[in-house]
C-alpha cells in the first residue's frame, strides 16, 4: 500500500527535479505533496465557483439576475462572502460540547476532500488508484455522516439534535440503495478500481447498460448529499438550520462548502460510474483532455440537480423513509439480480465482451440485451406503481363516497333508512 | 450431481419412501391447516364427540379440509408407490441378502470415525415395506371417512402423516441411530394422537401415561445403543451383523467360537434341562460342537455380533456384552411393543381416534419394537443357538416375557366389554406371541406373525371402529327424533324404561349391580377409569365429559348389527377368524402355527424355554379363539339391546365408501398373507402353495441374517395343537354367546363362569393401574416434591451458598478484628478487601451479568495457566 | 531490529490510535466522547489492515465500524440521553476486572513472546510470501461452492434475521 | 517489516482494555463499545496471521469478515435491547437490570 500511494500525481515533476538535482527520494516526496496539495485544494477552490453557479441558476430559475455586483457578473460575490464568514464572530452556544462541536465541520470536510483522492482525472492522473477505490469512496463518504451527527449533538439544541437524528435516518438508510446500485458497474467491470471503471466504460458508458441503477445512484445522491427535494438535514421551516443552527462563522462556511463539494463530488462520481469518466476521443493520447471531458460531464449532471434543488419541493420525512425503504431498496435489489442474470445469459449467448473490450461494437450486444432487461423493469415497476396508485385513489373516492353517505344518513330522521 | 441418474438409482430410491408424508406433515400444518372457532353446538359440528359441548372449538374450513386430506393421502400414495418399486428393484437384486440396496452420506463427526446415516433395504426392510405402507394407505383412506366430521381434520393428517413418515424412517434407516430418531418422533407423535381429543381429561392422562412409559423404556434402549457404539464404534446393520468384523482371523476364531459355545452349551444344558443332567450336558455337547461346526463352515463371517457375543460385558461380568445390550435394548421393545410389564399405556391408547388405534397397533408402533429386535436379532443371540438350547440371556428374557405377556394379555381380553379394549388385549397378546417367537429363535415364524396379524389387526381396529361410528350414528338418531318413537320402536325392547338417556342406561345400572362398585363398571365401558388418574377422579371425569351416559364403545350396547351392518360384519368375521387362527384359511392360523412348530421342535429336544413358550401361547391362542367369538357374538349376533344398535350404520356417501373399501381390501390380505409362508411339506397345502423347498416367506427373510437359521419341517403335533386351540376356542365362545346370543339386559354369563371377584380381577386387568399409581407415580411426585425441591434445591444449594457467604463474613470480621488490635496506622485496606470479597462471595446469585463474566475470565485464566504449567512448554521456551 | 521507515511509523502511529482510542473507550465518561474514541481506535485498526495489505478489510473496517456500527452506537447514545454522562462511571468490581484484565494481557504477552500456546514457528518475522490474495480472491473465496459459500448464506440469514430482531424489539409496542 | 508478534501484542492489549470495559462500566451502551473494541482486536489477529503465515488462501480475511458481520449484528440487537431496556425501566445501567438475581 504505502509504495503504491505515490503512483504519478504529478509523475511528469518528479523527473525535473531529479534533473534539477534534487535527491530522487526527497523529489518523489516533493512531488507527491504537491501532487496531494493540488488535489486536496483543488476542490476547494472549486467550491467558490460551483457556489456561485448555483446561485446565479437558482436566481436564473426564480426569475431573478443572482449576484451580480462584486466583479464581472459577481464572480467575486462568493469571495466576498468567505471574507466575511472568516471576519465573523465565531460563537460556541454554552453547554457544547466544544471539542466535538469544533472537530465536527472539519470531519465534514475532510469527509468529502478523502474521496478526491481516488478520482481519476485522466488516464494518468490519480492521486490513489486502490484496488478497492470505489468502497473507499462509499465508505469515506460515510464518514460524513458522523460528522453531521457530531455537530447536532455538540451544538446542545434541540433542533440541532431532531437535525441529526434526521441525518442518521436519512443517510444510512440511502446508503443502501446507492451501495446495491454501485454494484452493478463493478459487475460489469469486475474490479472495484475507478481506474478499472472508467477503462471499462471507454467502449460504452455504463449509463446505458445499468440505467436504472444509474438513476437510483442518482437520487441516493441527492439524498446522500442532503439536498433538495431531500434537504430535510436542515429543514429551514421545521428545524430552522438543522444541525448547523448554531455554527457560525467559517465554522459554517466548512459545512456550506461541504455540502457544495459534495454535492459536485457525487455527481463526479456518477460521470465517473456511468459516463466513461476521462474516456473520450484522444484523452488516450492527450490524457489532459480527459480532465475536461471529466469536468464537462460533471458540469453536464451538477447543473440539472441545481434547477432540481430549485424547483422541486422538499419531501416529507416519513415520505422519504418510505421511498428509500419500500421502493429504492427493492427496486435497486431487483436491478441487481436482473443484471446478474443476464449477464450470465449474455455469457452463455456468447456476445458478452472480454473483460476491458474497448471496441464500441464488441460491447453493442451486451449493452442493449441488458437496457433491454432495464428498460423491461422500469415498465415493470411503472405499471405496479400505476396500478397502485389507482387502487389507493379508488379507496379514497370509496372512503368519501362513504362519509358522505354516512353523514347523509345521519341527516335522515332517526328510524327512516333502517 | 445428474438428479435423475440419482432418481433412477434404486439404491437412492429408499431415501423418497418417507419424504412424502413428512412433507404433507409440514405442508398442512404449515399452509393448510385453516380453521375458525365456532361453537361447538354450531351445525358445522358433527357432534362426533360429546366432549366439545359448550365451548368453542376451531372448525377446519372445508376447504383447508379437503386439500389437507388431498395432501396426504398424496403424501401416503406417494410412500406406497415408492415403495412397490423399491421391493421389487430389491427383489431384482441377484442374491439379495448378501447384496443389498443401502446409500449413506456423512451424517456428524465423531471425532475418529465419520457416523454416517443411511438408508438399508434388506430382505427384512422388503416385508415391512409390503405391509408398512399399505396399512397406512389403507389407515388414510379410512380416516377421510372416519374424521369426517372432527373439527380437527386437517391437524390430524398431518400428525398421522408424521407418524406414516416416522415409521417409513425407522423401517428403512441403516443404523440402530436412525431407527432411534424414527422410534422417537412415533413416540411424540401417538402422544399427540392419543390425546388428539385432549378435551378429555382421560385422553390427555392417556397421552400422557403412553408418553411416559414409552419414555422409560426408551432411555434404558438409549443406553444399550450408546453402549453398542462405545464398543463396536459403528451403529450400522449391515457392519455390525452382516459384514465380517474389520481385522479378524477367521479360521482361529471359529475354533475359539466353536469350543467357547459348546462350554456355555454345557452350563446352560445343565441349568436349562431338567432331567438327567449329565447326559443332557453330553447331548448338548455334541450337538453344538457339530451345530458350531455346520454354522462355522457355512458362514466364514465373524460379524462385530458374533464377537460381541464373547466379549464379558462390563459391570455385569456374568453375561457377554451382546447379552447386556440385548437386554437394553429388549426392554425398549418390552416398552414400545407393550409387554409385559409396561404393558399398560397401549389400553389407554384407546383413547384416540381409531385410525390412530390402527396405526398403532397394526401398521407402525408395536411393530416397530418387534421389527428392531427382528433387526439386531443376531446380537441378540450372539453366543448362542437357541435351535440347540444355547440360550443367551436376552432371549431367554424375551421368551419369558413374551409367553407371560401373550397369556395374561389373553385372560384379561376376554373380561373386557369395551369392543376396542379386547383388540388393544388381543394385540399385546399377539405382540407376546411374536416375542416369545423370537426368544425361542423362531425368527422367520415372529416376522410371519408380525406381517399377518399386522393386517388383520388393522383389519380389525377399522371395523370396530366402523362400529363404534355406527353406534354413534344410531345414538345421533336416537337423539335427533329422541322419544317420539322411543316405544313404538321395532328393535327397542318393550322393557327399556323411557329415562334421560333412552333404553341404553339400563344394562349398565344392572351391569353396576352386578359388579358391586362402581369404577370397576366404569372400566368397563370406556377407558377414562385407567388414565394415570385414581379412579375416583376419573369418575368426574367421566361424569364431566359424557354429558350424556351413553357409551357407543360398550359391547353390551351392542348386539345385532350383523343386520344394518353387513359389509363391517363379513370383514370384522374375517378379521376375527384371521386372529383366532380359524385353520387352513387365514392368515393368522399360518403364523400361529409356524410359531408353534417352532416351540414344539424345542420341546422335544428338551428345552425349557420352548416347552414354556409351547404351553403359554397353546393357553393364549385357545383364549385368543375364545374371545375373538365371544366379541363378534355379543358385537354382531343376536338381537339389537339398544335402541341406537337397531339404527346403528354407517350412513351413505363418500364416508360410508371411504371407511368400507378399506376394509374390504385389507379382508382379503388377511386371508391370503398367510399363504406365502406355509410349509413346504406341508399336506396338499404345502404343494399348492410352496413349490420350492422353503416357503417364499422364509426364504426371502432368512437372508437379512449371516448364519442361516434351520429350516422347519412339517410335523403333525403341533399342527393338531393349533387345530385343537383355534376350533376349541370358537366353539366355546359359540356355546357362550352365539348358540343363545345376550338379549338386552341379561348379564354376561362369563361372570358367573368365572365368579365375580375373579371376573372383576380381570376386567381391572389384575389392578395394574393402581398398582402403578401406587409403586411409581405417587413416590415420584412425592421424590419431586420432598428430595429435589425441598431438600436440594431449599436446603443443600440454598444452605451452600449461606455458609459460604457465613464463613467468609466470618473471615472478614475476624480479620478486621484482627487488624484493629495490630498496629494502628496499617491502612484498612486489608479489611475492607476481605469484607468485599466476603460481600462478593455472598452475592454469587445477583444477576449481575458482568460478575459472572469476570468469573469466567478468572476461570479461564486459571485453566489457561494450569495448561501452560502442565505442559511444561514454560520450561521449553528459550 | 526492526528498521525506521514509513511502514514501522504508520504502525506505531496506528497503534498509538488503537490503544488510546480504547483507553478512552473504557475511561471517558461521557458516551460520546466515548463512541469518538471508539471511531478513533477502529480507524487505527483499518490502519493496521492496509499495513497488512488488506484494503478491502480496511474499507470494509470504516465503512461497517465507523459507518454503520458506531453511527449506531451514537445513535443509542443520544436516544438514552439521560445517560450520557453518569457520575459513576464504574461498578463496584473494578478493581477485580482490571487486575483479571492485566493478568489476562500478561498471559497473552506471555504466550505471544515465549511459545507457551503451540510452536513457535507460526510467529515469523516476515511474512513468509508477498503473494497477497486480491479483493477478487476473497469475493470468489465468498462465493465458490467448494469455499465458504454456506458460512457466507449463514451469514445473511443471521443478518436478516437480526434485522427482523431489531426492529422487533426496537419497536415502541404501544403505537 | 513489522514482526508478526508486535501486532499480536497490540492487538492482546486493545483485547484485554476491552475485556476490562465490558467488566467495569455500568452503561450498557459503553459495554457494548467495549465488546466492539474486542471483536476488532480479534479481526486485527486474524488478519494478521493470515498475512504472516498464509497470505494466498483466503481464510484468514474471511473469517475477519465474517466477524464483522457478527460485529454487525451483535450491536444492532444490542442496542435494540438496550433501547427497549430503557423504554421501560429508564435506565441502561446493567446493574440495574438484575431481575434474575438469586
Amino acid at each position: 500500500m504505502m509504495e503504491t500511494t505515490c503512483i504519478n500525481v504529478i509523475e511528469t515533476l518528479a523527473p525535473c527535479l531529479v534533473a534539477g538535482g534534487a535527491a530522487p527520494g526527497l523529489a518523489a516526496f516533493i512531488s507527491t505533496l504537491l501532487g496531494v496539495l493540488l488535489v486536496s485544494a483543488f476542490p476547494l477552490v472549486l467550491v467558490i465557483i460551483l457556489i456561485w453557479v448555483e446561485r446565479k441558476i437558482a436566481a436564473r430559475v426564480q426569475d431573478r439576475i443572482g449576484p451580480n455586483r462584486v466583479g464581472p457578473y459577481g464572480l467575486l460575490q462568493n469571495v466576498a462572502d468567505a471574507i466575511k464568514l472568516i471576519i465573523k464572530e465565531d460563537i460556541t452556544p454554552a453547554g457544547a460540547d466544544r471539542l466535538i462541536y469544533n472537530a465536527a465541520p472539519i470531519i465534514a470536510m475532510l469527509s468529502v476532500l478523502l474521496i478526491w483522492a481516488v478520482v481519476p482525472f485522466t488516464p494518468v492522473h490519480i492521486g490513489v488508484d486502490l484496488s478497492i477505490g470505489l468502497l473507499y469512496f462509499v465508505s469515506v463518504s460515510s464518514i460524513g455522516t458522523l460528522a453531521i451527527m457530531m455537530a447536532g449533538w455538540a451544538s446542545n439544541n434541540k433542533y440541532a439534535l431532531l437535525g441529526a437524528f434526521r441525518v442518521v435516518a436519512q443517510l444510512v438508510s440511502y446508503e443502501v440503495p446507492m451501495v446495491v446500485a454501485l454494484l452493478v458497474p463493478v459487475l460489469l467491470v469486475g474490479s472495484l478500481s475507478m481506474q478499472d471503471i472508467v477503462r471499462g466504460q471507454i467502449g460504452m458508458w455504463f449509463i446505458v447498460p445499468c440505467f436504472v441503477s444509474a438513476v437510483i445512484f442518482y437520487i441516493s445522491n441527492l439524498a446522500e448529499t442532503g439536498r433538495a427535494p431531500f434537504d430535510l438535514i436542515e429543514a429551514e421551516s421545521e428545524l430552522v438550520a438543522g444541525y448547523n443552527i448554531e455554527y457560525s462563522g467559517m465554522k459554517f462556511g466548512l459545512f456550506m462548502a461541504n455540502e457544495f463539494m459534495h454535492a459536485f463530488t457525487v455527481n463526479l462520481f456518477f460521470a465517473l460510474i456511468f459516463l466513461g469518466g476521462w474516456s473520450g476521443p484522444g484523452a488516450e493520447q492527450v490524457p489532459v483532455l480527459g480532465f475536461f471531458y471529466l469536468f464537462i460531464k460533471t458540469g453536464f449532471l451538477y447543473i440539472p440537480s441545481l434547477i432540481l434543488r430549485a424547483t422541486v419541493p422538499r419531501v416529507r420525512i416519513d415520505q422519504m423513509m418510505a421511498f428509500n425503504w419500500k421502493f429504492l431498496v427493492p427496486v435497486s435489489i431487483l436491478n441487481l439480480l436482473m443484471v446478474a442474470f443476464l449477464l450470465q445469459v449474455t455469457k452463455a449467448l456468447g456476445i458478452a465482451p472480454a473483460l476491458g473490450e474497448t471496441d464500441f461494437l464488441a460491447n453493442l450486444p451486451q449493452a442493449l440485451v441488458l437496457l433491454a432487461g432495464n428498460v423491461a423493469l422500469i415498465v415493470g415497476i411503472m405499471t405496479v406503481l400505476r396500478n397502485n396508485g389507482r387502487r389507493e385513489r379508488a379507496a379514497e373516492e370509496a372512503k368519501r363516497l362513504r362519509r358522505m353517505a354516512a353523514s347523509g344518513r345521519a341527516m335522515v330522521p332517526a328510524g327512516g333508512t333502517d | 450431481m445428474d438428479i435423475n441418474a440419482l432418481l433412477n438409482d434404486p439404491n437412492f430410491l429408499p431415501w423418497l419412501i418417507p419424504v412424502g408424508p413428512l412433507l404433507a406433515f409440514f405442508i398442512i400444518s404449515l399452509l393448510t391447516s385453516r380453521s375458525k372457532m365456532t361453537p361447538a353446538t354450531s351445525a358445522a359440528y358433527g357432534g362426533h364427540h360429546p366432549d366439545y359441548d359448550g365451548m368453542d372449538v376451531p372448525i377446519v374450513t372445508d376447504r383447508s379440509r379437503v386439500v389437507s386430506i388431498i395432501v396426504g393421502m398424496s403424501g401416503a400414495l406417494s410412500a406406497w408407490i415408492l415403495s412397490l418399486r423399491v421391493v421389487f428393484e430389491a427383489l431384482a437384486v441377484q442374491d439379495f441378502g448378501k447384496n443389498v440396496l443401502a446409500s449413506s452420506l456423512d451424517w456428524m463427526d465423531t471425532g475418529l470415525t465419520a457416523f454416517r446415516m443411511g438408508v438399508l433395504v434388506d430382505p427384512l426392510t422388503v416385508i415391512m415395506l409390503i405391509m408398512v405402507p399399505l396399512a397406512v394407505t389403507m389407515i388414510f383412506i379410512y380416516s377421510i371417512g372416519y374424521m369426517a366430521n372432527d373439527p380437527r381434520q386437517a391437524r390430524f393428517f398431518a400428525l398421522i402423516s408424521l407418524f406414516a413418515g416416522a415409521m417409513l424412517t425407522l423401517v428403512v434407516a441403516d443404523n440402530l441411530l436412525l431407527l432411534f430418531f424414527g422410534w422417537e418422533v412415533m413416540g411424540v407423535c401417538s402422544y399427540l394422537l392419543i390425546g388428539f381429543w385432549f378435551e378429555k381429561k382421560s385422553a390427555y392422562n392417556a397421552a400422557i401415561k403412553a408418553f411416559t412409559t414409552t419414555r422409560v423404556a426408551d432411555v434404558i434402549m438409549l443406553l444399550g445403543i450408546a453402549y453398542l457404539f462405545f464398543s463396536t464404534g459403528t451403529l450400522n446393520f449391515r457392519d455390525i451383523m452382516y459384514n465380517p468384523m474389520p481385522g479378524q482371523d477367521m479360521a482361529a476364531h471359529v475354533e475359539e467360537t466353536g469350543d467357547h459355545s459348546a462350554e456355555t452349551a454345557v452350563a446352560e444344558g445343565g441349568a436349562v434341562v431338567v432331567e438327567g443332567e449329565a447326559a443332557a450336558a453330553e447331548g448338548d455337547h455334541s450337538e453344538t460342537a457339530a451345530a458350531e461346526g455346520e454354522y462355522g463352515s457355512e458362514a466364514h463371517v465373524i460379524t462385530w455380533a458374533a464377537h460381541l457375543g464373547e466379549t464379558p460385558a462390563i459391570f455385569f461380568g456374568g453375561i457377554s456384552a451382546a447379552g447386556l445390550i440385548g437386554i437394553f435394548l429388549i426392554i425398549g421393545t418390552i416398552g414400545k411393543s407393550a409387554q409385559f410389564p409396561l404393558h399398560v399405556w397401549l389400553p389407554d391408547a384407546m383413547e384416540g381416534p381409531t385410525p390412530v388405534s390402527a396405526m398403532i397397533h397394526a401398521a407402525a408402533m408395536v411393530s416397530a419394537g418387534v421389527y428392531a429386535v427382528l433387526r439386531m436379532y443376531p446380537v441378540f443371540e450372539a453366543g448362542g443357538h437357541p435351535h440347540d438350547g444355547v440360550f443367551t440371556s436376552p432371549l431367554m428374557l424375551m421368551a419369558v416375557v413374551g409367553s407371560v405377556t401373550a397369556l395374561f394379555a389373553a385372560t384379561i381380553a376376554v373380561a373386557q366389554n369395551d369392543v376396542k379394549k379386547v383388540l388393544a388385549y388381543s394385540t399385546i397378546s399377539q405382540l407376546g406371541f411374536m416375542v416369545a417367537a423370537l426368544g425361542i429363535g423362531g425368527f422367520v415364524a415372529a416376522a410371519f406373525h408380525l406381517i399377518t396379524h399386522a393386517f388383520f389387526k388393522a383389519l380389525l381396529f377399522m371395523a370396530s371402529g366402523a362400529v363404534i361410528h355406527g353406534m354413534e350414528h344410531g345414538e345421533h338418531h336416537v337423539h335427533a327424533h329422541g322419544h317420539s318413537h322411543g316405544h313404538d320402536d321395532g328393535h327397542a325392547p318393550a322393557a327399556l324404561p323411557q329415562g334421560a338417556g333412552g333404553g341404553p342406561l339400563d344394562p349398565r345400572l344392572e351391569l353396576a349391580m352386578d359388579h358391586g362398585h362402581g369404577s370397576a363398571d366404569h372400566g368397563g365401558h370406556d377407558a377414562h377409569g385407567h388414565a394415570l388418574v385414581t379412579t375416583h377422579a376419573a369418575h368426574d371425569d367421566h361424569a364431566e365429559d359424557h354429558g350424556h351416559a351413553f357409551d357407543p364403545q360398550d359391547m353390551m350396547n351392542m348386539g345385532g348389527l350383523r343386520k344394518t351392518m353387513p359389509v363391517t360384519f363379513i370383514t370384522f368375521l374375517i378379521g376375527g377368524m384371521s386372529l383366532a387362527g380359524l385353520p387352513l384359511i387365514t392368515a393368522g392360523f399360518w403364523s400361529k402355527d409356524e410359531i408353534i412348530a417352532e416351540a414344539w421342535l424345542g420341546t422335544t429336544k428338551g428345552f425349557g424355554p420352548h416347552a414354556l413358550v409351547l404351553i403359554c401361547l397353546s393357553l393364549a391362542a385357545f383364549m385368543t379363539a375364545f374371545y375373538t367369538m365371544r366379541q363378534l357374538g355379543l358385537t354382531f349376533w343376536g338381537d339389537n339391546r339398544t335402541e341406537e344398535a337397531a339404527h346403528a350404520n354407517l350412513g351413505r356417501g363418500i364416508v360410508s365408501v371411504a371407511m368400507t373399501l378399506p376394509l374390504i381390501i385389507l379382508s382379503f390380505f388377511a386371508i391370503v398373507a398367510g399363504f406365502v409362508g406355509v410349509l413346504p411339506d406341508f399336506p396338499i397345502l404345502g404343494g399348492i402353495f410352496t413349490p420350492g423347498k422353503v416357503a417364499p416367506f422364509g426364504a426371502l427373510v432368512e437372508k437379512a441374517l449371516v448364519n442361516p437359521v434351520p429350516h422347519l419341517s412339517f410335523n403333525i403335533i403341533p399342527v393338531l395343537i393349533s387345530f385343537t386351540v383355534a376350533l376349541g376356542g370358537l366353539f366355546l365362545g359359540w356355546l357362550m354367546y352365539w348358540r343363545k346370543p345376550l338379549t338386552a339386559g341379561q348379564k354376561d354369563p362369563m361372570i358367573t363362569i368365572l365368579g365375580d371377584s375373579v371376573h372383576t380381577t380381570l376386567k381391572n386387568k389384575y389392578y395394574f393401574d393402581e398398582l402403578y399409581i401406587m409403586v411409581f407415580v405417587k413416590p415420584s411426585q412425592w421424590f419431586a416434591k420432598n428430595v429435589s425441591y425441598e431438600f436440594l434445591d431449599k436446603g443443600l444449594i440454598d444452605g451452600f451458598l449461606h455458609l459460604v457467604a457465613a464463613v467468609f463474613t466470618f473471615i472478614g470480621d475476624l480479620l478486621k478484628v484482627l487488624n484493629l488490635w495490630l498496629i494502628d496506622g496499617v491502612s484498612d485496606g486489608i479489611p475492607t478487601l476481605i469484607a468485599r470479597s466476603g460481600k462478593w462471595f455472598r452475592g454469587t446469585q445477583t444477576g449481575r451479568i458482568q460478575q459472572y463474566m469476570l468469573f469466567v475470565l478468572i476461570a479461564a485464566l486459571v485453566i489457561g495457566v494450569i495448561f501452560a504449567v502442565t505442559t511444561g512448554v514454560l520450561q521449553a521456551a528459550p | 531490529m526492526l528498521e525506521l521507515n514509513a511502514a514501522t511509523i504508520a504502525f506505531f502511529i496506528f497503534s498509538i490510535f488503537l490503544v488510546g482510542g480504547a483507553l478512552g473507550v473504557v475511561t471517558s465518561s461521557n458516551l460520546i466522547h466515548g463512541a469518538l474514541y471508539l471511531i478513533i481506535s477502529l480507524f487505527g485498526g483499518a490502519g493496521f489492515f492496509v499495513l497488512l495489505s488488506a484494503p478491502f478489510m480496511a474499507a470494509v473496517q470504516v465503512l461497517v465500524y465507523i459507518g454503520a456500527i458506531a453511527v449506531l452506537i451514537i445513535f443509542a447514545v443520544m436516544l438514552t440521553r439521560s445517560m450520557t454522562r453518569m457520575t459513576e462511571v464504574y461498578n463496584r468490581q473494578w478493581w477485580l476486572s482490571a487486575l483479571a484484565g492485566a493478568l489476562l494481557l500478561l498471559m497473552l504477552v506471555v504466550g505471544v513472546i515465549l511459545p507457551v500456546w503451540g510452536n513457535g514457528g507460526a510467529r515469523p518475522n516476515m511474512p513468509i510470501s508477498d503473494i497477497v490474495a486480491t479483493t477478487e480472491a476473497l469475493g470468489v473465496a465468498f462465493v465458490s461452492g467448494d469455499q465458504y459459500v454456506l458460512p457466507f448464506e449463514v451469514a445473511s440469514l443471521l443478518l436478516t434475521g437480526v434485522m427482523i430482531g431489531a426492529i422487533v424489539l426496537a419497536r415502541d409496542t404501544e403505537s | 517489516m513489522v514482526p508478526l508478534w508486535m501486532y499480536l501484542i497490540v492487538a492482546a492489549i486493545v483485547f484485554c482494555i476491552g475485556v476490562y470495559g465490558v467488566l467495569s462500566r455500568r452503561n450498557a451502551v459503553a459495554i457494548l463499545m467495549s465488546v466492539e473494541l474486542m471483536l476488532s482486536s480479534v479481526n486485527i489477529n486474524l488478519i494478521a496471521f493470515w498475512r504472516y503465515t498464509a497470505p494466498e488462501n483466503m481464510a484468514g480475511q474471511v473469517f475477519a469478515a465474517f466477524v464483522f458481520v457478527i460485529a454487525a449484528a451483535e450491536a444492532a440487537v444490542g442496542l435494540a435491547i438496550i433501547i427497549s431496556i430503557y423504554r421501560n425501566r429508564r435506565s441502561v445501567i446493567v446493574e440495574d437490570v438484575n431481575l434474575l438475581r438469586g
